[in-house]
């Protein structure tokens, strides 16, 4: 069974005057397995945020069904989903809108530890400094602001703080896209480590096929609000069904940016 | 005479550089036009429904009473009416009406219109003629010049003269007759036999009334335009006057601490002459209904805590008089000083609060009232300011409650939701015309100006229904000596000061403040000298 | 020029629900004073009687229910008729063609001169922060902010009009002088003279303050900058770039305060005996009138919508960013 | 941040300004015991005169130095609570508004801008008649026409706060939402909001002594406004009536502009940076 099942998930804008009462997401039905990462690529502007919103429960959408773990995700209200809330986390694309302006390092960490009840007060500074150990971070940085810190840096500070209360699958959204090539390559690496070390299930959004590929287990293709495509990753690459992700195919002269693949 | 030179210079500087827009204002020469300051615009303009001195002030020009009030013996000045007897019974009255009068529409003025403005007018809708004439059954007219008063019940001459110059406006019955008199356009723009036609009003800017050519007195009037510039604001009429902008500003509208300063202003005057028989009186209304002013001892200890002396110095600058009851001193006929006083004595005042059962808390408080000054006049929210010091000397903790005029005319004269209030009651020559009224009981709640302090005293019902009716004069005059008496015995009103008016003028004014009434009066021989 | 006019369309319609809200709130303070409008004519008159009071109050409809009354005078002003004042006993709609003339005068006229004068004070001070001349405007300007007007007032009136003469101490013109045309315009303006600058120096320290702060701020950006480095004289700097950016949020302010400056002109009329919307608005309080008041202040918050309106354009024309889409944060 | 603006020249100035104020709106019983509204002395004794009563006195013998100390707490007390009112008001309805979205904000924005298109003074002119002068409807009559910009303010903040990436993340990460409002997102709201608040007190100050002249004050309390109002028909006789009141009233609405000044130019600063 999947850790993860969606079917024929709607959605509009918003604002649905703005672009002529379009869908943002017109049934859109796919699954991920635990410790599985589904690449998701599209342009932008198909609703691959969206779908990221509607599945983080920050909005809700019209028609469909989520399961998560079992369970009907959207019949989740008040308390309960945000007790539940800690098995599906988040990581967002700028690591500099992620926290709040004048958030410490510290107290971006602490503060996930403490809606989690994940440990007592007094173990935070231990507990903060072992989880800046494990996404590769110096523990010296919690007490600095995160303004203070580097892109690459924060953006480990948003993955460490989103496996603190040991979610089965994240959502990452182009979480490496605002990152410089090399610093990308480590956190992507860092991702990788881990879901191996967590057994966590990634859905990867991105527009950048190469990195989609080169860490995704299968991939979906999304084109205005619909799944056009969805397949193992290579064998997606190797034989595009779609117009668009042949279009995004030829769009990528290198679609090897990253040589070891794990 | 350098200071005028200079003036003018100045003026004329500012004029030339100004595009030449002051030289209207110089056109000041003999006859020609008068500017006075008018503090507010009368909505109702017509003195026949209206009979108050803000509408008196502007259409007593125009339309005229029978009779005006007069310094010379008898106090009365024939207008038109040329003379008037009572009979033997006291249920009729005999006016000789002035001939040759014409309206200023050229129809001729007679009986007619004189029994029309007494039975459709003064009668059903005059604010004061109301009660007056509440009596008056008929008006016969025998010919063109002769009316007839017809009363069912005996009505004292004496009052009737007295009210006449107040109550007496004539309309024209050709212009009223058939219409809704309360909505006839003619109330906006009056018709009358007066000095002065009626010219325009642009509201909240001027009134301007024009020479009546075929006016009754020859000669008369002196003034070719008289302009009534709307000024609400008190410090602006006396800018303006200094200014010279405008010649005359009366009832006091230029504040009383600024006269001594305007006095010395060359060229102008301070008269405080003419409002004899307009005299108001400051008096402290009570609610009798209140616990503690029941008793008469707290009203006989509020009496004892004002200083008048103070009060006439302070507040007043020495532009009044101490009153020692319901009738100002300056009354010829009704006055007497033989009343109750009650002398400025702290310690009596505590005396009396004691004696009454109010010990002062430990605070000095003995008990805490609503003091509501009426928000007429600059002096009367003084001596409420003062009022309310002067009870806190003794122990009372007076909170003065502020109300614009119809939320002062709702607490105090429908709801009584007071404890003092402070009015600026008016004694118009007669007490039965609007002092009776401020004592006598069972007077309808929402009735302005009257007894609405449930005070209730059968003697002195009595005594006020008995003079109604006495056609005596001299009787009549010691039955309203004995209601002085018993008014300030038994305290239903505090009258603190009698007050009078002040006028500024240019000095170029002539006929200034030659009658009792003077402000109100028709001006047919106000002259303006170069 | 269409999508102009559906925008302008558009907001007018906009702002129908905020004028019924101020209408209806309006009313309900005013049938919530102490005293009605018989309370009001009877204290004028200083006479009556209760009978008379309850005719008068059948004839003015105030025996009648406060929704009905409301109902009515709303069905009334949705007809564009402003109904009867009772208050003046004149119907209301010439009254406000009356006053407005006078009012919408003193507060262009104090705007546009503290306006042209402010900015370009403003212009000075801005160019060179810190200079004396900075020092000296800036601190004036502050202090004239800080001066109550109506005490302003008092004081040119006395010095000015009492003491030199030169003005006039009251009124809007000369009393019934028959001018017309240019020599009635030159009248007026005379007599404006004090009160508009009694009410402009506020906004004219006002606008300086914005203007210099505008200045400050462009000095530092890039493009100011590089056109100095580019050679361009600062004097051009200044005047080409640096004032028109300045200009955006000073034609913001002016839309803002368009309300506080009818507000102000309130008292300032009351200083100089000027007929206007503030005067009117005291009356109808003060008579219990609540169609007059109501047409007022009706008519006042249409004239800030319209001036809001007009900044709105004014931004969009000199700020090609801003799409004539409404601003939403103000 | 405190230390910053304590740099300043001008909040140096406004701020000594301002402490001397509230220093004596503190202790006026104790600087001037009693009523100051007592008569206690001759009418009209001029300044620097008599050694008792050294501002000298008004129409009614009230001690003037008495009546500034007194009107100097009134004042700031009604500037305080109005602006206080405004911002309260403001910053609830409009953060309320922003946080709800929808038509709840559509429907208080209306009632925002229904406020905000009547000028502020002829509401509350009409508000104090209507309702009768006291301190409490004189603050709130300038309060009404003072909270929309606070409203407005605190609501756009709030729109474009409430769809940062860092309060998704709280959410995801199961914050409350009452928790995510008060802790993360009023504080970030709240600056700007009290950037303006030197204004709106100031702006208090000057309403408060503009409706006391048009004789809409509290008959009791003695004020600023009321005092100038009182001197205004001695103006020409008798001018530290009310020039005395007047330059208070000046100086200080002039202290709280200059340390508001100094506030906002430091916040701007701190975003610039």
């Amino acid at each position: 069974m999947s850790l993860l099942e969606v079917e024929g998930l709607s959605k509009r804008y918003a604002h649905s005057d703005a672009r002529g009462g379009a869908k943002a997401l017109d049934g859109v039905s796919l699954s991920i397995a635990a410790g599985e990462t589904l690449g998701l690529v599209g342009p932008s502007g198909c609703g691959k945020s969206t779908l990221a919103r509607v599945l983080l429960r920050l909005t809700e959408p019209e028609a469909g069904a989520i399961r998560f773990e079992g369970r009907d995700w959207l019949a989740l209200k008040g308390g309960a989903l945000r007790r539940a809330r800690g098995a599906m986390q988040m990581v967002f694309q700028d690591p500099s809108t992620a926290f709040h302006p004048r958030a410490t390092v510290f107290g971006a960490l602490a503060e996930a530890l403490r809606l989690h009840e994940i440990a007592p007060r007094r173990a935070w500074p231990e507990q903060v400094a072992a989880r800046l150990e494990q996404v590769g971070l110096d523990a010296d940085l919690a007490a600095r602001p995160l303004a203070a810190l580097s892109g690459g840096q924060r953006q480990r500070v948003a993955v460490a703080r989103a496996v603190v209360p040991k979610p089965r699958l994240i959502v990452l959204d182009e979480a490496v896209s605002a990152l410089d090539a090399s610093v990308r390559g480590r956190v992507l690496e860092l991702l990788a480590r881990l879901q191996r070390e967590m057994g966590l299930a990634y859905l990867f959004i991105g527009h950048d096929l190469a990195v989609v590929r080169a860490i995704s287990h299968r991939i979906a293709v999304m084109e205005a609000g619909r799944i056009v495509e969805t397949g193992p990753a290579e064998a997606v690459i190797r034989a595009p069904q779609s117009d668009l992700l042949r279009r995004l195919i030829a769009a990528s002269p290198r679609l090897h940016p990253w040589e070891d693949k794990p | 005479m350098s200071f005028l030179i200079s003036r003018r210079s100045l003026i004329g500087v500012a004029a030339g550089l100004l595009a030449s827009t002051a030289l209207p204002r110089l056109a000041l020469a003999a006859g020609g036009r008068l500017v006075v300051a008018s503090d507010s615009e009368p909505r109702q303009l017509n003195p026949a429904i209206v009979a108050s001195n803000g509408v008196f002030f502007v259409a007593s020009k125009i339309v005229e009473p029978l009779a005006e009030a007069s310094y010379e013996a008898g106090g009365l000045r024939p207008l038109l009416a040329t003379s008037w007897e009572g009979s033997e019974d006291g249920l009729s009255v005999t006016f000789k009406l002035r001939e040759g009068v014409l309206w200023h529409d050229g129809k001729p003025f007679t009986s007619a219109d004189v029994a029309f403005s007494a039975l459709e007018v003064w009668k059903p809708l005059q604010n004061i003629g109301r009660s007056l004439f509440a009596n008056l059954e008929d008006v016969e007219t025998p010919d063109d010049h002769t009316a007839v008063f017809r009363f069912s019940k005996p009505t004292p001459l004496q009052l009737i003269a007295n009210a006449l110059p107040v109550v007496s406006s004539v309309l024209p019955k050709h212009v009223y007759e058939g219409t809704e008199i309360a909505a006839n356009p003619a109330n906006a723009a009056l018709i009358g036999t007066g000095p002065f036609r009626w010219g325009e009003h642009k509201p909240g800017e001027y009134y301007l009334l024009r020479r009546n050519p075929d006016y009754w007195a020859p000669e008369q009037p002196k003034i070719e335009e008289l302009v009534y510039r709307v000024l609400p604001d008190r410090a602006a009429a006396a800018n303006s006057l200094e200014a010279g902008e405008i010649q005359l500003a009366a009832f006091s509208a230029v504040p009383l601490a600024d006269l001594e300063r305007v006095s010395e202003v060359p060229g102008l005057q301070v008269v405080t002459k003419g409002y004899e028989a307009l005299t108001y009186q400051l008096t402290v209304e009570i609610n009798h209904r209140n616990a503690h002013l029941k008793n008469l001892k707290v009203r006989q200890a509020v009496a004892h805590a004002v200083d008048k002396a103070f009060v006439l110095d302070a507040i007043f600058l020495g532009y009044a008089a101490e009153a020692t009851g319901p009738v100002p001193a300056n009354d010829p006929t009704f006055y007497t000083p033989e009343v109750e006083l009650y002398p400025y004595d702290v310690e009596k005042a505590k005396a009396l609060l004691d004696e009454a059962g109010y010990p002062a808390g430990a605070d000095g408080t003995r008990f805490k009232l609503r003091l509501l000054p009426a928000p007429y006049f600059n002096e009367t929210r003084q001596f409420g300011d003062y009022l309310r010091q002067a009870l806190a000397a003794v122990g009372i903790d007076a909170a003065i409650v502020a109300n614009d005029s119809a939320g002062h005319q709702k607490a105090v004269y429908t709801d009584h939701e007071f404890d003092l209030a402070i009015a600026p009651t008016v004694f118009r020559a007669d007490p039965a015309i609007s002092t009776t009224n401020l004592v006598r009981s069972g007077i309808p709640a929402g009735t302005p100006f009257s007894n609405q302090g449930g005070y209730e005293n059968p003697e002195l019902d009595a005594l006020i229904d008995e003079a109604l009716i006495t056609l005596d004069p001299a009787k009549r005059v010691d039955l309203y000596k004995r209601f002085q008496h018993l008014v300030t015995e038994d305290l239903p009103l505090i009258n603190v000061a009698d007050w009078s008016f002040t006028s500024v003028a240019s000095d170029q004014l002539r006929g200034l403040a030659n009658n009792p009434r003077w402000a109100v009066s028709n001006w047919a021989d106000l002259e303006l000298e170069a | 020029m269409k999508s102009l006019a559906g925008f302008l369309l558009r907001r007018l319609i906009g702002g129908v629900p905020a004028l019924l809200i101020v209408a209806v709130g309006v009313f309900l303070l005013l049938d919530r004073a102490g005293g009605d409008a018989v309370d009001a004519y009877l204290a004028s008159v200083g006479g009556g009687d209760a009978q008379m009071a309850a005719a008068l109050r059948a004839e003015y409809g105030l025996d009648q229910s406060a929704f009905s009354r409301l109902t009515f005078t709303l069905g009334r002003l949705v007809q564009g008729d402003f109904g009867w004042s009772v208050a003046l006993n004149r119907p209301i709609g010439p009254v406000i063609a009356e006053r407005l003339p006078n009012t919408l005068g003193l507060m262009g006229a104090a705007t546009g001169i503290s306006f042209l004068i402010g900015s370009a004070l403003g212009l000075i001070a801005g160019r060179r922060p810190g200079s004396w001349a900075d020092r000296l405007l800036s601190g004036g300007s502050l202090l004239l902010y800080s001066i109550p007007s109506f005490w302003l007032g008092l004081a040119l009136s006395v010095v000015f009009a009492v003491r030199l003469r030169w003005f006039p101490v009251s009124g809007i013109e000369t009393i019934a002088s028959g001018k017309t045309g240019f020599d009635r315009f030159a009248d007026v303006a005379w007599h404006l003279t004090l009160p508009v600058a009694a009410l402009g120096m506020i906004y004219l320290a006002l606008f300086l303050r914005v203007m210099r702060s505008g200045m400050v701020e462009a000095w530092g950006q890039d493009y100011a900058l590089a056109a100095r480095a580019r050679g361009v004289s600062e004097r051009r700097v200044a005047l080409n770039h640096a004032a028109r950016n300045a200009l955006v949020p000073l034609v913001t302010m002016l839309g803002l305060q368009a309300g506080a400056m009818l507000g102000g002109s309130v008292v300032i009329e009351s200083v100089f005996g000027i007929p206007g919307f503030g005067r009117l608005a005291q009356e109808a309080v003060a008579g219990r009138d609540a169609p007059l008041l109501l047409a007022v202040v009706l008519v006042s918050a249409l004239m800030v919508t319209l001036a809001n309106l007009l900044t709105d354009l004014a931004y969009g024309a000199l700020d090609p960013r801003v799409r004539s889409g409404g601003r939403d944060a103000a | 941040m405190l230390r910053e603006v304590l740099r300043r020249p001008e909040a140096w100035i406004g701020g000594g300004l301002l402490l001397a104020l509230i220093l004596v709106a503190a202790c006026a019983s104790l600087l001037a015991p009693g009523d100051p509204l007592a008569i206690v002395g001759r009418p009209l004794i001029r300044p620097f005169v008599s050694a008792e009563l050294p501002l000298g006195t008004d129409r009614l013998g009230r001690d003037l130095l008495a009546g500034l100390i007194h009107g100097a707490r009134a004042s700031v007390a009604v500037g305080l609570a109005a602006a206080g009112v405004a911002i309260l008001l403001g910053m609830t309805v409009g953060s309320a508004a922003g946080f709800a979205g929808g038509r709840i904000d559509e429907a208080v924005m209306r009632v925002v801008e229904a406020f905000q298109i009547v000028p502020g003074f002829l509401l509350a002119l009409a508000f104090v008649s209507a309702l009768g002068p006291s301190l409490w409807t004189v603050v709130l009559a300038i309060a009404l026409g003072a909270w929309t910009g606070p409203a407005r303010l605190a609501r756009s903040r709030v729109l474009s706060l409430r769809e940062a990436d860092f309060v998704a993340a709280a959410r995801v990460m199961g914050m409350r939402s009452s928790e995510i409002a008060l802790r993360l997102v009023m504080p970030l709201a709240l600056p700007p909001v009290l950037a303006v608040s030197a204004t709106i007190v100031a702006g208090a100050v000057l309403t408060e002594a503009a409706l006391s002249f048009l004789g809409l004050g509290d008959p009791n309390a003695v004020t600023w406004g009321r005092m100038i109002a009182e001197g205004r028909n001695q103006l020409r006789s008798a001018a530290y009536l009310s020039m005395i009141p007047g330059a208070a009233l000046a100086l200080t609405v002039v202290a709280v502009y200059l340390l508001g000044e100094a506030v906002t130019e430091v916040l701007a600063k701190r975003r610039r940076a």
